[in-house]
């Protein structure tokens, strides 16, 4: 059975939100009234405020990427669900210093649908908001124009880094808007679990695995992937990961990558670097350069055994601008 | 004969949606539980509740501060649902404006342009089995009302009418939106949560004889 | 069933050595021959060398912490094993600049024998060695002379930490050790956990617990606790972690504290803050200043659910090395 | 009649010693798994085939070289057994310095020195069911030989009985240090690995007619 560190499950976020909190004092405040996470001391010069929202559950998304270089704020919802209207709404009229609002989303409907309507609500009062939108699960990738199209993951933390660099240097929010969308849209992500995982004061994972399978192609809500695979040694699964999302991004020898390999939870931190020594060698066979590159649990779905590679294409700008000073509890360099 | 909502009779309908809401809110959940993710009683409860506290706070005097309340209310609630009903209340009550008092014509206009905000931010359509399908028919039937100068009382029983029947119909539909979709089939039969809401919100209007 | 991305289990540990060199390449190179992670640029003035060594399965320690600020370089052992007296020695020779070495260590007998050895080899050239030995575990705490004493956890980053910012600065070997060991016996550990841990490759966990019973008292290694208590909401379980180490520092109204809320492997993020608020509230009901804290997976044990609280009793000096730069590739402010 | 190692002789005795360890290998894991954590076997051959890479390149002409690989390849194996041992055979090498030969005293002089070095670091004393019940004796026996100006093989001999009584007494013996403390007295009847080993290393000498 699971069982986890939690006191009321219906209160576990903001608890959580209030340790996180006075742990990172120096760095971030929570606004309990409006509930978002916000920079201790906001950006000194007007600048175009960077917002970054979704369910909780994925910690130390977002709110770890707090700070100068990254985010002015981020928006959590409860676990797995959307932040509300009003959340987004008082977290972006909180950010905006007249130079407008980027909304920094992952590609879930109700996301879309609470911060489309805070940007409706402060456009009232001439708050420009644009928003970039993170798809990147190959898992879901699909022909069909109905479909909701990719989900949204690991990629984002590409989006965040980067944007924020530029927005620290002033750049527009047309101009951020732009560069973020192209930052996502040349990443793709896939990820497989080993085990599912389970809310807080759950007692089993939402859902089973035989010893002999993994399930391949999981996003990062305790759902079931696109299929059963069998298990394998890392090196196996690493490339069934990283090969169609190479491929998926038609990369070619002599290309630059960033690379994020991301523990969805439980997955030790020997297993990650296990899995991305295997993808390094791929992008080596491939004549690509791993330019840079993120190991760790960043993006994390509760306590899921597995794992996510995202492979996210760079220019020598994009690079330029990862390598600026960031200063947040998560990345700071 | 009715012709004009002030401040009292608007507040006296929302409180008596509220009331309708909590009465019905175990039957709603069980729709969703049914036929989606199961937690739209949770998000109407949630509503309820912060509805009242803001309520309590708003100008009495004026319709549109009874109608924003409940747009605050469901702006600050999760699920789809949440933020779509904020948007059709925030509509009512920009309609509603300053003034102190509002007639079949400015309700009607109010509601269409709720709905309209409901399918664009949505993007469902009449027979997609939402919300909808019980919002339309309201807006329609008080657009023609308005059309016709006919009294408000009257037309907000044929808005009841035209709302409650629209919400029965999702049980004969296929959902095409929200979380519905996952289910598919298992869903025929059942009635659409967040249509009946609606119905419970212009029935609120006609049992408490305005 | 537990399943780990591994390959071959005998060689998990440098694959994943070879992953974090590569995804680390700014900041360490790990030296396959001497199997120690240096520094990817040696300190530039002559500074005495910091090392610290010990098992692996405890990642990010101690390899996490090598970099400008905290340690010259890091020996890692296998799994749950020391590392041998040749590792040790060829570290303390890589970072020897003349001004002498210090081992910090956590306190068990392998690491302490084999760091011994390589220093009397050293020694035989001159090179002078001094050792910090860390056994903050409240668990193993005993009157019997004969008893191998406390264990070493999660106290060892407070103690890399504040004597790399000095060590920095020019102490002497003889101030460090001194400062080190000051630093280390004002600070004491208890955890707990929830679920023990299995070894890459390994089907099964080393213990298993009743789906009501936690594991009180456990080491880093999945050996068993002292004893088994009731499992019980977060705030329950962080007092009986907090409380009895409080109590055994003599934490007086008015004192500061460095807290360290360390996830033993699979804990989330979310939890291990529900965790830290509730320690901070005791702190304060104490009238003890939390003047820092982490709270984090620092110091694991492989995927074992649980957590460890510390308290590191602070002076203001050792705050202000504690706030100096660091640049390694988990700890960098 | 031999009265000194050279080079050669020295190499063989410890090419012996390998081949009559990695032979036992398996009875020493056992006996490690009965009355330990199991892993002396594992890294016994670690440490074997270190040796063999390590004497490959070492100056064969050098009596020093011979012990100086067992002692590099212990030294880099993992356990407590791998640094004492690895000290152990340090202590020979040292003693043997530069020469081309070495005499009786001094290899009883190395071996007293290993076997204080292993007494110091481990912390054991004879008695406790460890290498020291049987590197003690063997000792005692090459320096009671050395000072009665005994010949060399001759001295391997005795040194090999007593070791090998030594090992055998460790069946009877409580271990007091290391891990088989921790198994307390299901360890008893169980021979002591380490010494066990002890006791090949000096046969070896025997069984090669030095
Ligand atoms: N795209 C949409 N447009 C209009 N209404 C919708 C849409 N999607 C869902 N709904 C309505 O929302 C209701 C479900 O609300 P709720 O349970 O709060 O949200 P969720 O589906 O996100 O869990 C449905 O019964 C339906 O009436
Ligand atoms: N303190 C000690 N002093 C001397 N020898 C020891 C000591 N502790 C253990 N040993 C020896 O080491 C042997 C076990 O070696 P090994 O299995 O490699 O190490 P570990 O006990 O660390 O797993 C024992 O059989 C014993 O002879
Ligand atoms: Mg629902
Ligand atoms: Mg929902
Ligand atoms: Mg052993
Ligand atoms: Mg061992």
């Amino acid at each position: 059975m699971r069982r986890q560190f939690v006191n009321d499950p219906q209160d576990h976020v903001r608890e959580a939100l209030g340790g996180f909190e006075r742990a990172n004092a120096h760095l971030v405040r929570w606004d309990r009234e409006g509930n978002f996470v916000a920079r201790a001391t906001p950006a000194a010069a007007p600048k175009v405020g960077l917002l970054a929202g979704g369910g909780s559950g994925h910690e130390p998304l977002h709110a770890g990427f707090v700070g100068t270089g990254m985010l002015d704020v981020a928006v959590p919802g409860a676990i797995y669900s959307s932040p509300t209207a009003a959340q987004f709404e008082a977290a972006t009229r909180a950010v905006d210093t007249g130079a407008g609002v980027l909304h920094i989303l992952k590609n879930y409907t109700g996301d879309k649908l609470n911060a489309g309507i805070a940007a409706e609500l402060v456009a009232d009062d001439g708050i420009a908001v644009e928003r970039v939108l993170v798809a990147d699960d190959l898992a879901t990738d699909s022909d069909d124009p109905r479909a909701p199209g990719r989900r949204g993951t690991a990629a984002v933390i590409a989006v965040e880094k980067i944007v924020g660099a530029a927005a620290e240097r002033g750049a527009s929010l047309a101009e951020l808007a732009e560069l973020g969308q192209r930052v996502a849209d040349g990443s793709r992500t896939l990820a497989l679990a080993l085990s599912s995982c389970a809310h807080p004061g759950e007692g089993h994972p939402s859902f089973e695995l035989a010893d002999d399978e993994v399930e391949f192609g999981v996003g990062i809500h305790g759902e079931r992937g696109i299929e059963k695979r069998p298990f394998a040694p890392a090196d196996d699964l690493a490339r069934q990961l990283v090969e169609p999302v190479a491929d998926a991004l038609e990369l070619k020898s002599g290309e630059q990558v960033l690379v994020i390999v991301n523990g969805l939870g439980a997955t030790h931190g020997l297993e990650l670097h296990v899995v991305f020594a295997e993808v390094a060698r791929r992008m080596d066979a491939r004549g690509v350069t791993v330019a840079r590159s993120l190991v760790g649990p960043y993006l994390t779905a509760l306590d899921m055994a597995g794992v996510s590679v995202t492979l996210i294409r760079v220019d020598d700008a994009m690079l330029e601008l990862w390598d600026a000073p960031a200063r947040t509890s998560v990345l700071s360099w | 004969m009715v012709s004009t909502l002030d401040g009292a009779a608007s507040r006296a309908w929302v409180e008596a949606f509220l009331g309708a809401a909590e009465r019905d809110v175990t039957a709603l959940g069980d729709l969703d539980r049914r036929a989606g993710d199961g937690d739209f009683g949770t998000n109407l409860t949630t509503s309820v509740n912060a509805a009242r506290r803001v309520l309590a706070d708003g100008d009495a005097a004026l319709p549109a501060a009874a109608f924003a309340a409940l747009s605050t209310a469901f702006l600050g609630t999760g699920g789809t649902s949440g933020p779509l009903y904020g948007m059709f209340f925030r509509e009512l009550g920009k309609a509603a404006g300053d003034q102190p008092a509002i007639d079949l014509p400015t309700l009607a206009a109010g509601v269409v342009a709720g709905v309209d905000a409901v399918c664009r931010l949505g993007g469902a359509e009449v027979g997609e089995k939402t919300m909808v399908d019980a919002l339309r028919p309201a807006a329609d039937a008080l657009a023609a009302a308005a059309d016709a100068g006919a009294p408000l009382d009257g037309a907000l029983a044929d808005a009841a009418r035209a709302a409650r029947a629209g919400s029965d119909t999702t049980a004969t539909l296929v959902a095409r939106r929200g979380r519905a979709t996952y289910v598919g089939d298992a869903a025929s039969g059942v009635t659409d949560p967040g249509a009946a809401a609606v119905a419970l919100f212009f029935e609120a209007a006609v049992a408490n004889h305005l």
